[in-house]
This record gives C-alpha cells, structure tokens and sequence, in this order.
C-alpha cells in the first residue's frame, strides 16, 4: 500500500497517495466495459487494471478503444484524446465525429465513468465544473458523462484544502448532474450512495482510520451497513 | 466521366472568408487542440479584422496558455485570438477555460473585463444542437443539464418518468471547418480524432468553408469514406504543402 | 415534340407522353443542384437534361452522386437506389445511412425534389400516398421530400383515368404535405403555383391546347399572370 | 496486443436469436431489398416460430411480389415473411405496401384480414425516432407530416413561424442487423448502399445481433472505417462461404 507522505493535521494514519485511490477505483471495473475516464486521479486508472480486465477506453472528441500515450514531445495532432494527449495507434481503436461521441454517452451505453470531484452530496449530487468565485468555468462533456452513464465513480482526494469537507450533506457549488455517483472512492475511504435511500455507506478505510476518522473529515452523514474493510 | 462542375475552391485563405461582415455568427470546427482545427481560416478570419462576432467552438482558447492539443514544438493557437483582437463580442462553447488561471487565458481575460459575453454549453447538447440545426429539428429533449445552472429558464418535461430539458437548434452565418481532402465537388474526408465538430458544423451553417491539406479530383475519396457531403460545402481552400502548422 | 397516341376524348390536340412530360420537367433542373427524382415519371427527367447540367443525384436509402443504371439482370444488391434498382459505382459518389439521408432531407438541403402525384390543390397541398378506398399505403420519402425540398415540382398526367381532375380546388385524398408544391407539369400544361397568394398561373401549354381546353380537365380555378406559351 | 476478450461470436443464426421470446419487438435492419437486410436472421427466426411479434422495419414485405431490390435470378425474401407464418401481430415501418395489388403482399394480406396491425411512419421520421432511443433523446420535433393523417394526436408547435410535431423515441427489444464485416470486439463495417438503418438500429435494441460476410481479429477494420461501434453489438453470427443469398 502506497501512501501519502503530505502532513494530515490530526490524521490517525496517512492517507492513500493518488495512486493507490486510482488503483482502488480501477479494481472495481468489470472486463470489456465501455469506460470514459476524466482527467487526473481517474485518467490514472488505466495504469492499475486488474489482471486480465481489458477495457474499451472512449473519449468524447470521438474515439473508442485507445491505450497507451506517445511519449512526450511525440504523437499525432490527429489522434488526441480529450485531454489533449496523444494516444498511440492500437488494432481496434475507431475513430468518429462528436455527434456520435455523445450519442453514445447520452443514450447511456458508457458503462462507467470515473470522475473527480469538487463536492459530492449525500444524495449522490455532483458538483466538478465551476468553483464560483471565479465566475467561469469549464463543462465539456462531464455533465452529459455525470448524467448519463451507467455508473458514476469519483476519484478524488476525500478533502479539500485545509481539510475543507468534499463530501457535503448539500453541494453549495453548481451541480454538474443531481443524483448521479454510484460509489466515491478517496484517499481515506470507500463510499456507496444508496440514491434510493438517500444514505451514504461506508464500506472501505484506508489502514489506520476507523468509521470515526472518516467521518471527522466528512460533512454528510455516513451510515454502516454490512462490515467495513480495509481499503486493500 | 461526368462532373458536377460548380468550381468551389477558393485561391487563398483570405479569399475564402473576403465576404464575412461584422457582426457575423461562426462556427469554428474542431475539438480543441491542433487537430481538426481550421487554424489557416481562423488566422485569415483574424486578418481580415471584422468585428462583433459570435463564435461557435467546442473546447475555445485553453490551448494558448496549457498547450492543450498541440505538439510541444509549436505555438499554439486557438480561438482565444478573436477575443486579444477584440472581434469577438461572444462565445458560445463547452470548455472556455482551462483549469489554471496563470496566466489567464485570452477568453477568461475578455469575461473578466466585461468584453465578452461566454456562453457555456455542455458538449453533448452543443454538438446534438448543432446537429439539429442540419437536419431540420427545431428542438429537442435531452436529460442533460436538468438540476444544473443551464437548466435555468428552460422547459422542463417528463417523458417516461425521468425529466429532460428543451434545447433549440443552433445555426450560424459561416462554418469555418478543417478535413484531411476535398474533392473538387466538396466531398470531405476526415482522419482520426479530426473529424469532432466539423462534420456536423458542415450542416448548420449558411455558409461552409473547409481547410484541407489535400484536394483531389472527383473520384479520389473512396465513396465508403466521404464523411461530409459535397452538398454541404460552400468554398474549399487547400494549404500550402509542407505547411509546419498542424 | 413527342406526344401520346392514346385517345383523348374531346382533347383538341394530343397530349405529351411520358418522356415529353420529364423532358420538360427537367429543363428547370439548375445545374450542380442537389436533386431527388420519385419514381416514374421524375425519374425519367435524368435522360433528358439540358446541355452542360450535371445534377447529384439523391437517393433516401443513402447515395449521392449516381447516374446510370445497371442493365437488367446485372448489378449489385450494395449498391441500390430507393427505387430498388442497381445504379453503377461512378467516381465521386457517397454512401452514408439513413440518419444523414434523412438530415440532408428534412434540413433542407434538397434543391429540388421531382415527384408523382394523385392530386394537388390549388394551394399547393400534394396528395401523393394513399388511396382511400385501398386502406393502406406506403409513404417512404415522400412526405420528408415534399415538406422539406427547397423546391417541390410535381411531374404527372394532368388527369385520372375518365378524364377525373388530379388538380383540384381541395385535395380529398390524404395529404403528403400541405401547401408544399412549386410547380406542376403535365402532359397538356405547365402550372406555376404562387402560394402566397393561393393562385394557379397557367404559363405553358401543350401544342393546341388553350387555356380554355386546360381548365376544362382542371378542378382548381387558373388563372394568367404573363403570357402562357407553348410546351416547347 | 491486448483484446477485449468478450466473446460475441454465434457458432449459428438458430443459436443467435434463440433467446428471442413471443411478444418481442424487433428492429430488423436495411432499408428494403437484399443488400444491408439480416436475411439468414430473419429465417432462423421465423424457423424459431415465436409469435406476437412487433417488427420494425422500413420498406417492408414489397420484395416477395415486385422483385423490389433483389437480383433477377434469385426468390426474393422479405419482411412479409413473419406475416406469412402469423408471427408477427404489428409493424412499424415506412413502406408496407407496394403500388401493385396483384398479387397481394403478406403485410396487406394480413392487414386486410385483420391479422395484423400496420403502422406507417414517415421514413424520415422513423429513422430519426429510432437514431434518438440510441442518443438518448426521448422526443424530437420534425416539420415532416403536419398537416397529414400522420399528425393526429400529435402535438403541435410553432418555432420561429413553421409548425412541427413532436415525435417520440423508437426502441425495440432486439435489432438484428447487416454488416459487411466485423472484428471479434464487434466493431462493423459496411458496404455501399447497404448501411441505411442498420447503423442506427444497432444503437437502440437491448440486444443487437448482427449477421456478417466476413468476421476478422480486431485490428481487421481500418479505425477511419467502423461505423458500429463494438459498444453496440451484443452477437455476431458469420455467414456460410459461398452462401448465394445476397
């Protein structure tokens, strides 16, 4: 277990690097899935699948089945991926126009997405496009992804900056989509949303933080429901 | 052998946007980054000098600041350029900034000094509003955007128990796009992750006008890979070869 | 001038034949326009274009650009037309779906669209689809093409067997489109439909026949605006 | 090489529509005539004989009577097929009937009988309503068919000065389609003409079936040339060499 070596203030134990939240998330994607992962800790995913899980990795600028990136200063202006990097050419990929890309995303035949996250509400509600006091913000294609797939994982660090709670009873920032994330995967826990009881459950800590621990650093009420487990 | 024989290709850049007035609404084709981008039109767009435009663009001027989409050894450019030139009085687009603000983008620069009006749609509603504009669908429905800050002032509407917003077709005076080839009929074809907005843009514009690196006789596109219809385009323009702009 | 030798009744000269009618059909056809032929009739108007006029051919199951047919017996079921024929693969043709057929149709960017019909009132309404006592019909295209060409030009024999009026004041067939038709040409007249003002201006007629003889087979009134001249 | 490993080939047509249960609904792909229709699908299951089958198709059941898109030398196949063998209870489709009542067709056959229901929808339309259950858009409007039998009951509604109705989404339970060739991760290919409603077909079926000329390794279409995404497709059935059905 890789783990974090920035001071945690009061943390009981360190906290998971980004890596290893990546490395969490990735265990839970199910071989030949359509995927769309968002840049950052999501993006890092790929590096961490399961042994024998080979996923169809979708971008929204129009391609399916990509893998590995050029290496820096390298690549192709013509083979891009949403975040601006330049895949390799791979047997199997396709290439296609935004109106497919996101004909696929919204008539709901991604799988699942894994997305960061600056708020995310106990009901599940997804707050990643706009902090707003900078007025302006970027939406792309994460409310159509937030939206629309059939599962919604955010990867992300479990606080903000100064410990500020990310996991919120209410998003106070403006909502990507309400009611959309499936499961939230951070650097001290493993959450499920139960969007139809409306409950937050905590299933995963990471080595070292007890229910209490999590719960210190989250403003949404968390629930136990079943046994909770290391984050392995 | 038999050829539509409408000549649309344009001598130079400059030709090919001469006629775009102030005030005008352009849809600059793309995703974001080099590729796609009909950088040439864009640069001759700027040249020209006519003001009070709406732009049109998906990802719009984070690649100057980031180098988001091009290769290391080249200066970036993006539709940023419109707004440090003043002509641009709106954007309509998905991703106007990028996430840092040192230093702050062109587009970010003109929203702060109340130059720019930034109109920020989410890309799949861009593009499918764009797409409808081509095909004759006035509105439509989509689940996109509902209890988000774009849902405001939009109708809201049940179909089978979930909820969806009304969105309208968005057209414009001019399409600026970029394709691999032409043939001389207009007929495009695109490569890779090139294609994004353009083929769709192609459709929703009174007026289109295509970058290509290649233009070829009637016959040089396999007929499996023409992706945009000749009927859709108005004015071909081909780069010079060798060209070291993407 | 080619005309019928079927029997008229009371015709004071004989009516055009078919080739006749496409022939002058297809002598408004604009060059380089971007045009779908119905079968038939409209179909026939391809082997009788002026000189130096090359159209692109529209066909609904998703070609662009052809021209000749396959003879008889040979062809391939790949590369069909919407009326079930085989054309031959010339340079410069596009294959695509039916989304984008539908899209080139419905956006409007058919030039002209050449059609048959049963019968088209005065303002333009086209009835070309169903009849009545049949209980059933086959609609295809054809209502896409009438309501959404930039211009609708009808290419049909003035009248029904006995003589029955195909123009008339109020269609009583189901419609195809309402108000949607340009221009009528017949095998005894040429009928320019002004919808604006909901009149029928007679322009051409067939060698020997007079206004009086083309209203005589007319339900919907006619009217003259500028001189009416010979089908030539 | 990594593949995605799931394995969607059928060893047979019969073993592919197996699971397809009575009262089903079933998109069947093409546009009418031999080329791009699931023909060999299409027997095996009429051979499967469930019944209260809704068909979705386009032009339909006209081929077996008029020869309409099938080569001289060969009995023609169609969708009346499922009408002939009372399996089917309704269609939706464009085009059930051809101009000639002699003889009659399956379809009006069963029409006239009361046998079956028969509902007829603008092809524009059509296409469209089944493009948007794939899109996830749930309703459209379209100025096709105002003013016609087909606008009763539909609502109405003006945008800039024209009026359009609304029209819905089309799904089906299963889509059995045509393709040139696929990979073994399901990605398709086309040929020609025979594209017309199978690429959007496959998109709105819970369960796409797709029966192929030719299947390859993945890495066997060129990326510029897959038209189905693999996404879409759940079951790829191989066609005999040789096989003289078109």
């Amino acid at each position: 277990m890789n783990t974090s070596t920035k001071p945690g203030g009061n943390d009981p134990a360190p906290r998971l690097d980004r890596a290893a939240i990546a490395k969490r998330a990735a265990r839970d994607l199910i071989d030949g899935s359509t995927v769309n992962l968002g840049i950052g800790i999501p993006a890092m995913c790929a590096d961490f699948l399961p042994d024998g899980v080979e996923l169809l990795y979708h971008a929204e600028n129009g391609i399916l089945g990509f893998k590995e990136l050029s290496a820096p200063g390298e690549g192709d202006p013509n083979l891009m991926d949403a975040g601006g990097s330049f895949p390799k050419l791979v047997p199997g990929m396709a290439f296609f126009d935004s109106v497919e890309s996101f004909s696929l995303i919204r008539g709901g035949h991604i799988d699942v997405t894994v997305l960061g996250a600056l708020q995310v509400s106990r009901t599940g509600d997804l707050a990643n496009w706009i902090i707003p006091k900078r007025g302006i913000g970027s939406i792309g294609g994460a409310m159509d992804l937030a939206a629309n797939a059939k599962r919604v994982v955010i990867a992300m660090e479990h606080t903000a900056r100064g410990n500020t709670p990310k996991i919120v009873e209410e998003c106070t920032f403006p909502l990507t989509a309400p009611g959309c994330v499936d499961e939230i995967v951070t650097d001290i826990a493993v959450i499920k949303i139960d969007r139809v009881s409306g409950r937050m459950i905590l299933r995963e800590t990471a080595p070292g933080w007890s229910f209490e621990d999590v719960q210190a650093l989250t403003e949404a009420t968390l629930v136990v429901d079943g046994e909770i487990v290391e984050i392995s | 052998m038999t050829i539509v024989p409408i000549n649309k290709i344009s001598n130079s850049f400059a030709d090919a946007v001469a006629d775009i007035p102030s005030g005008a609404s352009i849809m600059i084709g793309g995703f974001g980054g080099a590729g796609g981008q009909p950088t040439r039109l864009m640069m001759a767009l700027r040249d020209l000098g006519v003001g009070d435009l709406t732009i049109i663009g998906n990802v719009a001027g984070i690649s100057k600041t980031t180098g988001y989409g091009w290769p290391y050894h080249l200066d970036p450019v993006d539709q940023g350029m419109f707004f440090e030139s003043g002509q641009a009085k709106k954007i309509t687009c998905s991703f106007p900034v990028p996430g840092t603000t040192n230093p702050l983008s062109e587009i970010e620069k003109a929203f702060r000094e109340g130059r720019a009006e930034v109109d920020i749609v989410p890309q799949g509603t861009l593009i499918e509003r764009i797409r409808a504009a081509g095909a004759g669908v006035p509105a439509f429905y989509t689940p996109t955007g509902v209890g988000t800050p774009v849902a405001e002032g939009k109708e809201h509407r049940d179909f089978d128990g979930r909820t969806y917003l009304l969105e309208t077709a968005l057209s414009a005076d001019y399409a600026l796009i970029r394709a691999q080839k032409a043939d001389t009929r207009g007929n495009l074809q695109y490569i890779g992750t090139s294609r994004a907005f353009n083929p769709a843009m192609a459709t929703a514009a009174t007026i289109t006008i295509v970058e290509v690196d290649e233009i070829v006789e009637v016959g040089g596109i396999d007929p499996e890979r023409v992706e945009t219809l000749s009927t859709y385009v108005n004015r071909i323009v081909q780069r010079e070869a060798g060209d070291p702009m993407p």
